[in-house]
């Protein structure tokens, strides 16, 4: 692993040149220049998936082992690849909205808000203020579901079967609210070009609000099972370390990208949807652990309980639609756009040559470019830590095979 | 024909120790079969315990409350096709299930369930006992390799290089209880089972609490190795799921895997047996010293019959609470029957201690020492089991290397320490 | 900052706003002394997507662009460049390592060479797999049914 | 020893042992084919569980030698640790070479000698036949089996006021063993 020990707070990151370069460095990061085995033993190669428990779906991971010291790793990805990228630009901007859902299954409301803001820019509309705040507050319960989803089955992956019931038990009553909200539970198709199509239901806010004060103790609970326990501690403390600097060079967004110190989340650097209305903090690790990672997922859920407190509290009267022409057909010319979506950055490129369909739809998604640094991350380490690290760094197969 | 049983009855040594081969061949047999029904229901009250610490209701299908789900586990594990890899090393892969599963049931031949409810007891019981639980770990090792694939043999050496680490300490923490056996009287110590809660009831306190907290460590150090030495949560490494998909098994099917889980209970249930019969009391009832009257054994005597009282109520609440629909009348009629029977159980077993309760040589008085034995004995075992369900719901798994950093570089001291103090306090304070 | 190096670089660099979002449209030899530039001078240092877009209608077929952002700087910008079918552009990652994967997916969506990559080979499709899905001319429903035959033992994926 | 265990051994003291000829062949058969099969499988995996049967025959003996220490200890040690230390370092050789070497090398003939002349000792053991009390009557100890584990420790360690006979003996070796646990962690631990 990487011997500079890791003290950025993010003003030093950010203003330091020297702390990137050296991450430049060591920026070869292939499989050629893993370690040597330990008195000249065999390697022994060993396949992880795409078949394994705790792979979070078919993600196949090539182990160079060393005993069950890991050498170097070399992900295998694709096979759920389904060409959401050449499905675009055969679609209409209307039709390819909720394929975005079947990306990043686990937050499809965040997808979708990427996905709209992205052609809404294209076109020069703007969502109206109601809208923008219920977007707000399905994507940031979106993120609690996400976080909840991803602390249950990395808590499975090391060993702990119990907080996976508890947070499936209260993700539970998000996905209810979404079912009144949208119908659906899952890909969500929540929102349309220009705003959102269904108005809150009947006593919305008040699920909201309920959901939240019956979540507030949920968290505490899961704490109480991890975040003291001495085994989580070993388990997670300086397994799968990533630098702020690293990070950074390896473009590695999100909770994993916070962790490492460096204070970054779009919500706030390049505000979006109604973001910048509202007050909230960015929970910052300082080791870049996996121990720090999951106290970032922890706090962000807070955080987005926050958020989602004030928007219900101060949500507008008004339209939900903005003036969007029936046609869709956004003028000639390229548009990037990204979001803070739960595991990161999520960006849409969409390139229009005037038609109905996009000419060319890019996704960068985080999940893809978070697992590259896996290889970075696990180096060195144990066997355990490999599933360990995969789940902290929080992948979701749709969304990385496209 | 009845002197024949009273015969045995009548007799304060194991079948084993007398040279009744008749009595020892049924004692096997009850032993084996009762072990068989322990895991039955040990995996039973795992799935439905686990389930209920996790906010789930676990089985509830196959009968009422589940409870007959172990039973179409079974059947279903045994019309399983049984797969052999190709690849695989056949005749090791066949015998190495059989190898855990000899090694956990032989051990029982040594665990006195009473005085004379032993199929033998052994001068070197406790040796004997470690011994052969050791040789568990062969089956394991022998599995992962017959297997002839990566993860098994990742699991197999895992759980070797564990088993053999975990040993160390718990041997050491056994040697400080066998110790603590030498304080008698007589001043000799003992290695047999029978003998080593003997010295406990003369010496009026269990181990556990002998030279607080000496005995009480030992035991803690024992608790610990035990569980990893029985590969369970949270030292499951050898077969951590998440890790190695299902480590040493992953390539075992059917009833050869039933084979495996019904070894990895079985030696559960050995081990808390050693927990039990060094540090607390084994057979004893609680308090047989300070509370010696007659009158006292009655009272405690009643403690089985209301156990099963007590079950039979629990299962006939349940079947008073099941939702009045025609769908549930089945399971709600079949739970009634279990309750009629637990409750009938208990009914035997208060009729017995209420007939034998003058400490006579009658049957009946036998037949209520006999029971009373082996409930106490059964019952200290049953909350090791619960532990251990306990464990595997509250923590995360430990890695590979900070399980031998624990073994190696905390209890191995510890236990040392702990022997070296206890010698001294031996030899010092009587 | 443009101007600066547009007084270096001559002509080929040319800086482009659209719906406020900035990008340079570059010279294909220009590239690697670009965003070396972008990256060392300017503190792009967060590479966030590299993509490209097909048109097979051009001269040179494919546009390939950068997305960067600066973390000092809270800036995004983006460098385009234009090349020609079955040319090959310098490859980024010894500038920013994230270029590993996302030059790798376009090469497999795209078919274009990254010279100086180390390990250039598909990512998201086997590796045996002929065609590249994202240019124009590859159909929706057009697949490998060589390969799908040959390693899925089925007629079709579809 | 206490009292009411002693009472329950004077019960049974005058039990023979049964059928102790047929438990005795068959071990001794097992023992002497699983040894067998110990030298001639290829497999290292089969030799060596071949090798655990022999060793716990072999226990299975002392057992009958009225010597239930050692059977437990050979239990304990042989077949329970350091077979599963054999086995754990055969897991990680070449299998696959090791199984097609020749398994007899050119010392076959020496080995041949000595288990002939082990051979020859025993026979000679066995047509003195009834004699075989005589040949060690100095030695000869009674060692019941209820207080055999007692016996060793008392000539190991002493009894009470009275050095063991072996206590010396028996320090040194463990000693020995220590050293050679340490120098073999040095010898492969890069650092410690």
């Amino acid at each position: 692993m990487s011997a500079e020990t890791n003290e950025v707070s993010s003003r030093a990151l950010l203003s330091s040149d020297a702390s990137n370069r050296s991450a430049l460095e060591r920026s070869h990061l292939d499989l050629e220049t893993a370690e040597k085995p330990y008195l000249d033993s065999n390697e022994l190669i060993i396949n992880m998936g795409p078949q394994h428990p705790a792979t979070h779906g078919v993600l196949r991971v090539i182990l160079k082992l060393d005993g069950e010291r890991v050498l170097g790793t070399e992900c295998v990805i694709g096979y759920l690849h389904r060409g959401v990228e050449k499905i675009a630009e055969n679609r209409t901007y209307t039709m390819f909205n909720p394929y975005v859902d079947r990306m990043d299954y686990c937050a499809a409301v965040s997808n979708g808000l990427g996905y709209c803001e992205a052609v809404e820019k294209l076109l020069n509309v703007v969502a109206p203020p109601r809208a923008q705040y219920i977007r707000v507050i399905l994507t940031e319960l979106n993120r609690i579901a996400s976080h909840q989803l991803w602390l249950g089955t990395h808590a499975l992956d090391i060993g702990a079967m119990t907080p996976l019931f508890y947070t499936f038990r209260d993700r539970e009553e998000i996905l209810k609210i979404f079912e009144k909200y949208c119908g659906a539970r899952l890909t969500t198709h929540a929102f349309r070009i220009g705003g959102c199509q269904y108005e809150t239901y009947a006593g919305f806010e008040k699920d909201v609000n309920n959901f939240l004060t019956f979540f507030a103790p949920k968290i505490d609970e899961y704490e109480t099972l991890l975040t003291t326990n001495r085994i989580w501690l070993e388990r997670t403390k300086n397994v799968g370390v990533i630098s702020g600097a690293d990070a950074i060079a390896l473009g590695v967004t999100g909770p994993v990208l916070r962790a490492s110190g460096v204070k970054w989340d779009l919500r706030k650097a390049q505000p979006y949807a109604a973001y910048s209305e509202f007050d909230f903090e960015i929970p910052v690790g300082t080791n870049g652990d996996t121990y720090d990672r999951y106290l970032v997922r922890m706090e962000e859920m807070r955080q987005s309980m926050r958020i989602i407190e004030q928007a219900v509290s101060r949500i507008p009267e008004g339209a939900i639609m903005g003036k969007v022409p029936k046609v869709i057909k956004p003028p000639v010319g390229e548009i990037y756009h990204s979001i803070e979506a739960p595991k990161g950055e999520l960006g849409y490129f969409i390139v229009s040559d005037g038609s109905t369909q996009p000419y060319r739809l890019r996704v960068r998604p985080p999940s893809f470019v978070n697992l590259q640094a896996l290889d970075v991350m696990v180096r060195g380490l144990l066997v355990a830590d490999v599933v360990a690290v995969i789940g902290t760094i929080d992948i979701v197969l749709g969304e990385v095979d496209r | 024909m009845p002197n024949f049983i009273m015969s045995y009855l009548g007799s304060t040594v194991t079948p084993g120790e007398a040279g009744s081969q008749f009595w020892a061949l049924i004692y096997v047999l009850i032993i084996f079969a009762g072990v068989s029904v322990a895991v039955i229901c040990m995996n039973w009250i795992e799935r439905k315990a686990l389930a209920h610490f996790q906010i789930r209701l676990g089985p509830m299908r196959v009968g009422p409350h589940g409870l007959l789900q172990p039973f179409a586990d079974a059947l279903k594990l045994m019309l399983k096709e049984d797969i052999i890899p190709a690849e695989a090393d056949q005749f090791v892969f066949w015998v190495a299930p059989l190898i855990g599963l000899l090694a956990a049931f032989t051990v029982y031949t040594v665990i006195p369930f009473g005085p004379s409810q032993a199929v033998s007891d052994m001068n070197i019981g406790i040796l004997f006992m470690l011994g052969v639980s050791s040789l568990g770990v062969l089956g394991i090792v022998v599995s992962g390799w017959a297997s002839n694939s990566h993860y098994p043999l990742i699991g197999a050496l895992r759980s070797s290089a564990q088993m053999v680490s975990y040993e160390v300490a718990m041997g050491l923490a056994v040697v400080s209880a066998v110790l603590m056996t030498s304080l008698n009287a007589s001043g000799t110590g003992t290695l047999s089972m029978i003998g080593i809660v003997q010295a406990q009831q003369q010496q009026g306190v269990w181990f556990i609490f002998k030279f607080f907290p000496l005995g009480f460590l030992a035991f803690v150090i024992f608790a610990i190795a035990m569980v990893a030495e029985t590969n369970r949560a949270p030292f499951d490494m050898a077969e951590a799921e998440s890790e190695l998909t299902a480590g040493y098994h992953t390539e075992y099917s059917g009833l050869r895997w039933s084979l495996f889980m019904l070894a990895e209970y079985a030696a559960m249930i050995a081990v808390s047996s050693i927990a039990v019969t060094l540090w607390l009391g084994g057979w004893m009832r609680p308090f047989p010293n300070l509370l010696h009257a007659p009158a006292w054994d009655f009272i405690f005597s009643l403690f089985p019959g209301l156990t099963f009282g007590g079950l039979a109520a629990i299962a006939m609440i349940g079947a008073a609470r099941m939702p009045a629909h025609s769908f549930f009348r089945i399971q709600r009629i079949g739970l009634a029957v279990f309750a009629a029977l637990l409750a009938f159980s208990a009914l035997l077993l208060l009729v017995i201690a209420i007939a034998g309760r003058s400490a006579d040589t009658s049957v009946a008085a036998r037949f209520r020492e006999g029971i009373d034995y082996v409930y106490w004995f059964v019952l200290k075992v049953a909350v090791f089991m619960y532990l251990f369900i306990w464990y595997r719901a509250t923590w995360p798994r430990y890695r590979f290397d900070q399980l031998m950093r624990i073994g190696w570089k905390v209890m191995l001291p510890i236990s040392l320490g702990v022997l070296l103090l206890t010698a001294i306090v031996g030899v010092i304070l009587p | 900052m443009v101007e600066k190096y547009r007084s270096q670089y001559g002509s080929g660099l040319d800086p482009l706003t659209y719906l406020g979002q900035n990008y340079l449209a570059v010279d294909r030899s220009l590239i690697p002394d670009i965003l070396r530039l972008l990256r060392e001078e300017e503190q792009f240092d967060y590479c966030v997507d590299i993509t490209a877009a097909h048109y097979p209608k051009r001269e040179k077929q494919f546009d390939v662009i950068w997305i960067l952002y600066s973390f000092p700087r809270n800036e995004r910008v983006r460098v385009k460049t234009q090349i020609a079918d079955g040319a090959s552009i310098a490859s980024s990652v010894s500038i920013w390592p994230t270029a590993n994967w996302l030059e790798r997916e376009v090469y497999d969506m795209f078919g274009i060479q990254f010279d100086g990559h180390p390990d250039l080979k598909r990512i998201l499709l086997p590796d045996g797999w002929k065609g590249h899905p994202l240019r124009k001319d590859y159909g929706i429903l057009q697949q490998d049914k060589e390969w799908v035959q040959i390693n899925l033992g089925i007629e079709s994926g579809q | 020893m206490n009292p009411a265990l002693n009472s329950a051994l004077s019960i049974n003291s005058g039990m023979a042992p049964v059928a102790t000829p047929w438990f005795f062949y068959a071990l001794a058969g097992m023992a002497v084919l699983s040894g067998v099969f110990v030298i001639t499988r290829r497999n290292a995996v089969h030799a060596a569980l071949a090798l655990i049967i022999t060793l716990l025959s072999v226990a299975g003996l002392y057992l009958m030698l009225y010597a239930p220490f050692v059977a437990g200890v050979q239990i304990i040690v042989y077949a329970g640790g350091i077979m599963v230390l054999f086995l754990f370092v055969i897991m990680l050789v070449n299998i696959e070479r090791s199984s097609k070497e020749r398994a007899f090398n050119r010392m076959w003939p020496v080995g041949l000698a000595a288990a002939g002349a082990l051979m020859v000792l025993f026979a000679s053991a066995i047509v003195k036949g009834s004699h075989i009390n005589d040949m060690f009557r100095d030695r000869l100890m009674p060692l019941p089996e209820s207080t055999n584990t007692q016996q060793i420790a008392s000539l190991l360690y002493g009894e009470a006021g009275r050095m063991g006979q072996y206590t010396f003996a028996f320090e040194i070796a463990s000693l020995l063993l220590l050293v050679a646990i340490l120098g073999a962690v040095i010898m492969t631990k890069k650092k410690i």
